[in-house]
């Protein structure tokens, strides 16, 4: 039909009638057949679809405050907030600066737990440009998250409790396909077990036969970016925890070394040293034992401090 | 319109010497290679369409003329000039319409002395990237017609595309 | 009469975006011009050297606020070029979709300023309004309506919203038939003829030999187009013909990009039923590899091009954007000469500018 | 009982009311009385009363006009807004579909600072709003709109014997005042935007006289009661068909409506020559523009569509504002749907195009005159 349109300019006899018949049924068509395009703003507003980017939804229960989304975020328009809350205790959630933020939403997609999610309110115009930095209560809905499709999948996967464990080994024995192997943890004398993920089925026979409750099978959601790994040097590790402290996730446990302690003025035996163990299913990638290590025990490629 | 697959840039005329897709490649290479026999070094087929060489600034000019008058090389898609610690690099991405092939030449210039000849006569379309290499990394293009900075305003001092260039003006 | 030099721009209803035209003129008819960019010269590329990968997706974006998700996915097929990645089957489906339905809302957003410099306050609302249908579309995909920041490096941010197939189908439709509309309203009046045909002549060898690509190539009769000559993405799975058009004036211009429209209506039904199912997305390595990065790709204003050298480090060592607008408006000189001051609208607003590609 | 009647009656109710007051005054003693018995003479007075009649008609014809140039604007921006796909003016005063919306607007120029440009010339800045507008307005003097319902001077009077003329004269005032005002405003784009409306406007002004001519031959007399009454049989529109083309054309040309709006053109010169004139006289020379629109309505109306001949159920007078109005949709019509012609463009057309076409109208006029038909 574009070819049937291919005629020359001098028998485009309608001169000037052709673009007027055109407006005209536009006009018939606008005002008799159907309502005009626009909406009276004000008063009727646009359905919006589900994935728009606008305000930010943050769940406080999911949320885990590791500050993977800080960290993302190309404009450093979000900040890690201290808070005390009545039931969740200390902890530690973003706040959005609206002023900043550019809304490309990387960092819903990089929260290990699904926690933040961009809602449809737009309107966020305010004369005062500190109205518009948004403190993490202000952004707080706690079911938003889970009336959302998320896209990311979720799957299954065990998860270790080392306070629990006492490394019996026998949920090494019980995995059918021998993803678990038990490896000795240096300096303590006692046994770790260590998953192989991948093999994983997420059947849960190992949280079943484990005697003291040590394991768990978790809904874990599988992450969209390649998250760094913390590597751990026991040499220059002096036991002092910050790491274990500062880790939201949970994934570092302090250990005590039997065998160091040190004779005390009084002949006592002192406290034996500690030392950290790394639970790496647990790791989200968010670099805060990193950081929070002053004798550079712990080491993350590409990590800026 | 021609028939389906009719090869692209068939409306235009090209040189004789350009004769099916497949051996275009060979064809380029042979003819690069048998002009400028020691300065154009390390060949290679990236994928089908995309060759790779380097190429000595001294006779970059008379490749680039050889590229648009023999081998039908019509169209200079980009210069690019990338500074690494001890020489800087000019990558020529040079395209040929007749047989869909992508050339990129890479010269490299010692670090105190940036300059290289211009190819702003051969194509008219790298007049204005030049000028921007030039504005933005300060390498300098001999006898281009007009070579002024074209992003920055005039009177700034600074090619603040270098690896020195930290802060603000 | 004496020849002076007036300057059209920087700040001028003609220029879409801040470039300064100074145009020398005997009398009314055009002798000299000389185009000047630089006004919206943001230092993008110095910009990426300072982020990782990731965090330059949404700047990439930024670079043409008239096809966001062109210069987005550039970005990405650079990186994964460097990376040495395979997007999903899906993700490439998606990618075509996404990209088609972005040229159609450039071109209606490029007739729209077109028929406003020419007058025609009609069209430019008109486009607007058949632009909405695509925005809507690319906003239920993605979630935003203007950068979209929709790709990723290895895939797609998101999968298709329920009932992509329905929408995108009828989207085409209605498109269609706006456009056998469109035919009546702009060729059916002498007076947009006048105004076009036979202005802003540009010869083949000058098209090719000043760089130009895009539609204003295309309509000097050049029969190149990098999604069929050089194809990316799954863009060989679905056959089309590029548009060309012989006489290389205003009015082929504006030929070539509806017409473009009607074929991007022919790739996006093929792209939408033919999907795959399965992944889109595969997860990209945080630090990128030592080596360099190519992506070559047809934007809805002409050749896109990006060179990225890695260092090994999550930051790119170096970024250069080739933007298409940036060699066409060079070749600003040839089209001008000898026409009226009063052209400089038809000819330079033919050109489709989008400045903040141009500046980077 | 033309208007002149019906005002010569309230002016004469209204000043035997006052003379009360003057005849009970004039029992004072003396000279005061005399005093105040001559001013009431002087009011009962013939002259005085024909004169308030007149000016009464003139303020009655004014305020008809200026309503319906009002309406004028809501439609343009209504239809336009249909024709664009949107509602056009809605929010100010909803209940009448956004009617109020010129008040609204108007209002809004009134409160504007009044700002001179500092190099402006003062004086010319100053008059040339005021020659445009007073043109423009004194064009609708001599338009009755019917042979009852206009501005006469005595119940017998039909209008002012040259009322056509007049009404081209002030037509063309126009220009001079454009440039002025393009010139004064000390501003490079707005004074190439005088001189191009200028051009345009004498380069039209012809081939426009030209047919004004061709009806004024058939009608064989200058007034625009001689006018109306010779199209009793047929519409001059249809004998002259040609004619009544050019005449709109030129009309476009004339009121700077789009194909021809080059002065204003947006893509060169920012507003023509009203960008240097904020607030109120903004609000004065847009809405002449408008006025201009409904003098060439009526003007079209007049002289080809038989004014205000119409099936006698509708009375005269509406019977012309309906065709003024319908002539004025039409000409939005066109004004919204095309293009901007470029400056040569639009020369040629004035010169190669309509004046041809005007002489041989004037050819046919004569030929029908002479044959006797008319």
């Amino acid at each position: 039909m574009a070819e049937a349109r291919k005629k020359s300019i001098r028998d485009s006899t309608g001169i000037v009638v052709r673009p007027i018949k055109r407006t005209g049924t536009q006009v018939v068509r606008s005002l008799i057949l159907g309502k005009p395009n626009t909406i009276l703003y004000p008063y009727q507003h646009l359905k919006l679809p589900p994935t728009y980017r606008g305000k930010h939804v943050l769940d406080f229960k999911r949320c885990i405050g590791c500050s993977n989304c800080v960290q993302i975020c190309p404009n450093d328009c979000m900040w890690m907030q201290k808070l005390e809350d009545p039931e969740l205790g200390k902890i530690e959630r973003p706040g959005i600066d609206m002023g900043r933020c550019l809304f490309c939403g990387l960092c819903v997609e990089v929260c290990p737990t699904v926690a933040l999610h961009e809602g449809v309110e737009f309107e966020l115009a305010n004369r005062d440009r500190t109205k518009i930095k948004f403190d993490p209560r202000d952004l707080r809905d706690d079911h938003y998250a889970d009336s959302v499709k998320e896209e990311r999948q979720k799957h299954t996967i065990p998860v270790l409790d080392l306070d629990k464990c006492s490394g019996c080994e026998k949920c090494a024995g019980e995995c059918p396909e021998m993803c678990i192997a038990m490896m000795p943890v240096e300096g303590t004398g006692r046994k770790k077990p260590e998953f192989t993920l991948a093999k994983c089925e997420g059947e849960g026979k190992c949280a079943i036969v484990c005697p003291d409750k040590a394991i768990e099978m978790k809904d874990v959601w599988e992450s969209y970016f390649e998250m760094p790994e913390p590597k751990f040097e026991l040499k220059s590790c002096t036991g002092c925890g910050a790491c274990a402290r500062a880790c939201p996730a949970g994934a570092i446990y302090m250990m005590d070394m039997p065998g160091t302690e040190k004779t005390l003025a009084g002949g006592k035996k002192g406290k034996p040293k500690k030392r950290a163990v790394f639970v790496l299913e647990k790791c989200v990638g968010c670099g805060k034992c990193f950081r929070a290590c002053k004798f550079k025990a712990i080491e993350m490629p590409g990590v800026r401090k | 319109m021609e028939n389906t697959k009719g090869s692209p840039g068939e409306g235009i005329e090209r040189p004789p010497m350009n004769v099916g897709g497949g051996s275009a490649e060979e064809r380029v290479i042979r003819a690069l290679i048998d002009g400028f026999p020691q300065t154009v070094t390390d060949f290679r087929k990236v994928r089908d369409g995309f060759l790779r060489a380097k190429i000595e600034r001294r006779n970059l000019y008379k490749a680039c003329k050889m590229l648009r008058d023999q081998l039908g090389f019509e169209h200079i898609s980009m210069i690019t000039a990338v500074e690494y610690e001890d020489r800087f690099e000019l990558v020529y991405h040079i395209a040929c319409y007749g047989s869909c092939l992508l050339l990129e030449l890479i010269t490299t210039t010692p670090k105190d002395d940036p300059s290289v000849d211009s190819v702003a006569e051969i194509w008219g379309g790298a007049n204005w990237q030049e000028r921007e290499s030039y504005d933005l990394m300060g390498i300098r293009f001999n006898n281009h017609p007009k070579l002024e900075r074209i992003l920055l305003p005039k009177d700034f001092m600074f090619h603040p595309l270098r690896k020195s260039y930290k802060e603000g003006p | 009469m004496a020849e002076m030099w007036i300057n059209m721009g920087p700040q001028h209803p003609m220029t879409h975006g801040l470039w300064n035209l100074r145009i020398k003129v005997d009398g009314e008819t055009i002798v000299d011009a000389e185009p000047e960019v630089g006004y919206l010269h943001r230092g993008i590329e110095k910009i990426c050297e300072n982020r990782t990968y990731t965090q330059i997706l949404p700047i990439a974006d930024r670079l043409c606020y008239g096809a966001a998700l062109s210069w987005n996915h550039l970005y990405c097929r650079t990186i994964e070029d460097l990376m040495g990645l395979e997007v999903p089957e899906r993700g490439q489906y998606l990618r075509v979709a996404a990209l088609e339905m972005q040229r159609i809302a450039s071109h209606l957003m490029w007739l729209a300023a077109y028929a406003a410099d020419l007058g025609m306050m009609i069209g430019f609302i008109y486009a607007m309004r058949d632009r909405e249908i695509f925005i809507d579309l690319l906003q239920a995909m993605s979630g935003s309506r203007l950068t979209y920041n929709y790709c990723r490096i290895g895939g797609v941010a998101h999968d298709a919203p329920p009932d992509f197939e329905r929408d995108s189908l009828r989207a085409c439709d209605y498109i269609e038939k706006k456009i056998e509309e469109y035919y009546d309203l702009y060729e059916g009046s002498k007076v947009f003829m006048m105004r076009n045909v036979g202005i802003g002549k540009l010869s083949k060898e000058d098209a090719m030999n000043l760089g130009v690509t895009g539609p204003p190539l295309r309509a000097s009769g050049v029969r190149y187009d990098l999604r069929k000559d050089v194809p990316y993405e799954s863009y060989d799975a679905i056959d089309f013909q590029p548009i060309t058009h012989p006489d290389g004036d205003c009015y082929a211009r504006y030929r070539v990009r509806m017409e473009e429209m009607l074929e991007s209506c022919k790739i996006i039904r093929q792209a939408v039923t033919k999907m795959p199912k399965g992944k889109w997305r595969i997860v990209a390595p945080r630090n990128g590899p030592v080596g360099t990065g190519l992506g070559r790709v047809e934007d809805p204003r002409g050749e896109g091009m990006m060179y990225a050298v890695g260092d090994g480090t999550d930051r790119p060592y170096r970024l250069k954007i080739r933007s298409p607008i940036f060699v066409t408006v060079s070749a600003a000189k040839h089209m001008l000469v000898g026409y009226k001051v009063a052209d400089v609208v038809a000819i330079m607003g033919g050109l489709d500018m989008c400045i903040g590609e141009t500046d980077r | 009982m033309n208007l002149y009647d019906f005002c010569y009656g309230i002016i004469h109710w209204l000043v035997d009311l006052i003379n009360h007051i003057w005849y009970w005054l004039a029992g004072l003693p003396g000279v005061f009385g005399d005093f105040f018995r001559s001013i009431g003479d002087l009011a009962a007075s013939h002259g005085n009363i024909s004169f308030f009649a007149i000016v009464l008609e003139a303020v009655i014809m004014l305020v008809i006009i200026l309503i319906n140039v009002l309406n004028f604007i809501w439609i343009d921006r209504k239809f336009m807004g249909r024709m664009f796909d949107f509602y056009g003016p809605y929010y100010v005063g909803y209940r009448i579909g956004g009617w109020l919306q010129n008040l609204a607007d108007g209002m809004k120029l009134f409160v504007k600072e009044i700002i001179v440009p500092a190099k402006a010339d003062r004086f010319g800045y100053l008059v040339a709003p005021v020659i445009f507008v007073g043109s423009s307005i004194a064009i609708l003097a001599t338009i009755p709109l019917s042979d009852k319902f206009g501005i006469f001077t005595s119940p017998t009077d039909t209008g002012v014997p040259a009322g056509v003329l007049f009404a081209f004269a002030m037509f063309a005032v126009a220009p001079f005042s454009i440039l002025v005002a393009g010139w004064a405003s000390n501003n490079k784009y707005t004074l190439i935007g005088g001189m191009r409306s200028a051009a345009q406007m004498m380069s039209y002004e012809i081939p426009l006289l030209l047919c004004v001519a061709s009806v004024v031959v058939l009608a064989g007399g200058f007034s625009f009661e001689a006018v109306v009454t010779a199209q009793e049989k047929i519409w001059f529109a249809i004998p002259l068909v040609i004619g009544f083309v050019t005449f709109i054309v030129c009309m476009f040309a004339e009121v700077e409506v789009q194909p021809f709006d080059l002065p204003e053109a947006e893509a060169e010169l920012v507003e023509g020559w009203t960008t240097e004139y904020p607030g109120m006289r903004f609000g004065l020379f847009m809405m002449t523009s408008y006025l201009r629109g409904y003098c060439a309505g009526a003007l079209i109306t007049a002289l080809f569509l038989g004014g205000w001949l119409g099936p006698s159920f509708i009375p005269g007078p509406i019977w012309f504002l309906i065709k003024a109005y319908i002539v004025f949709v039409i000409v939005e019509w066109a004004r919204w749907s095309l293009p901007r012609v470029r400056i040569d463009q639009l020369l040629n057309i004035g010169w190669k195009r309509l004046m041809p076409l005007a002489i041989v109208n004037l050819i046919i006029a004569v030929a029908l005159k002479s044959m006797g038909w008319f």
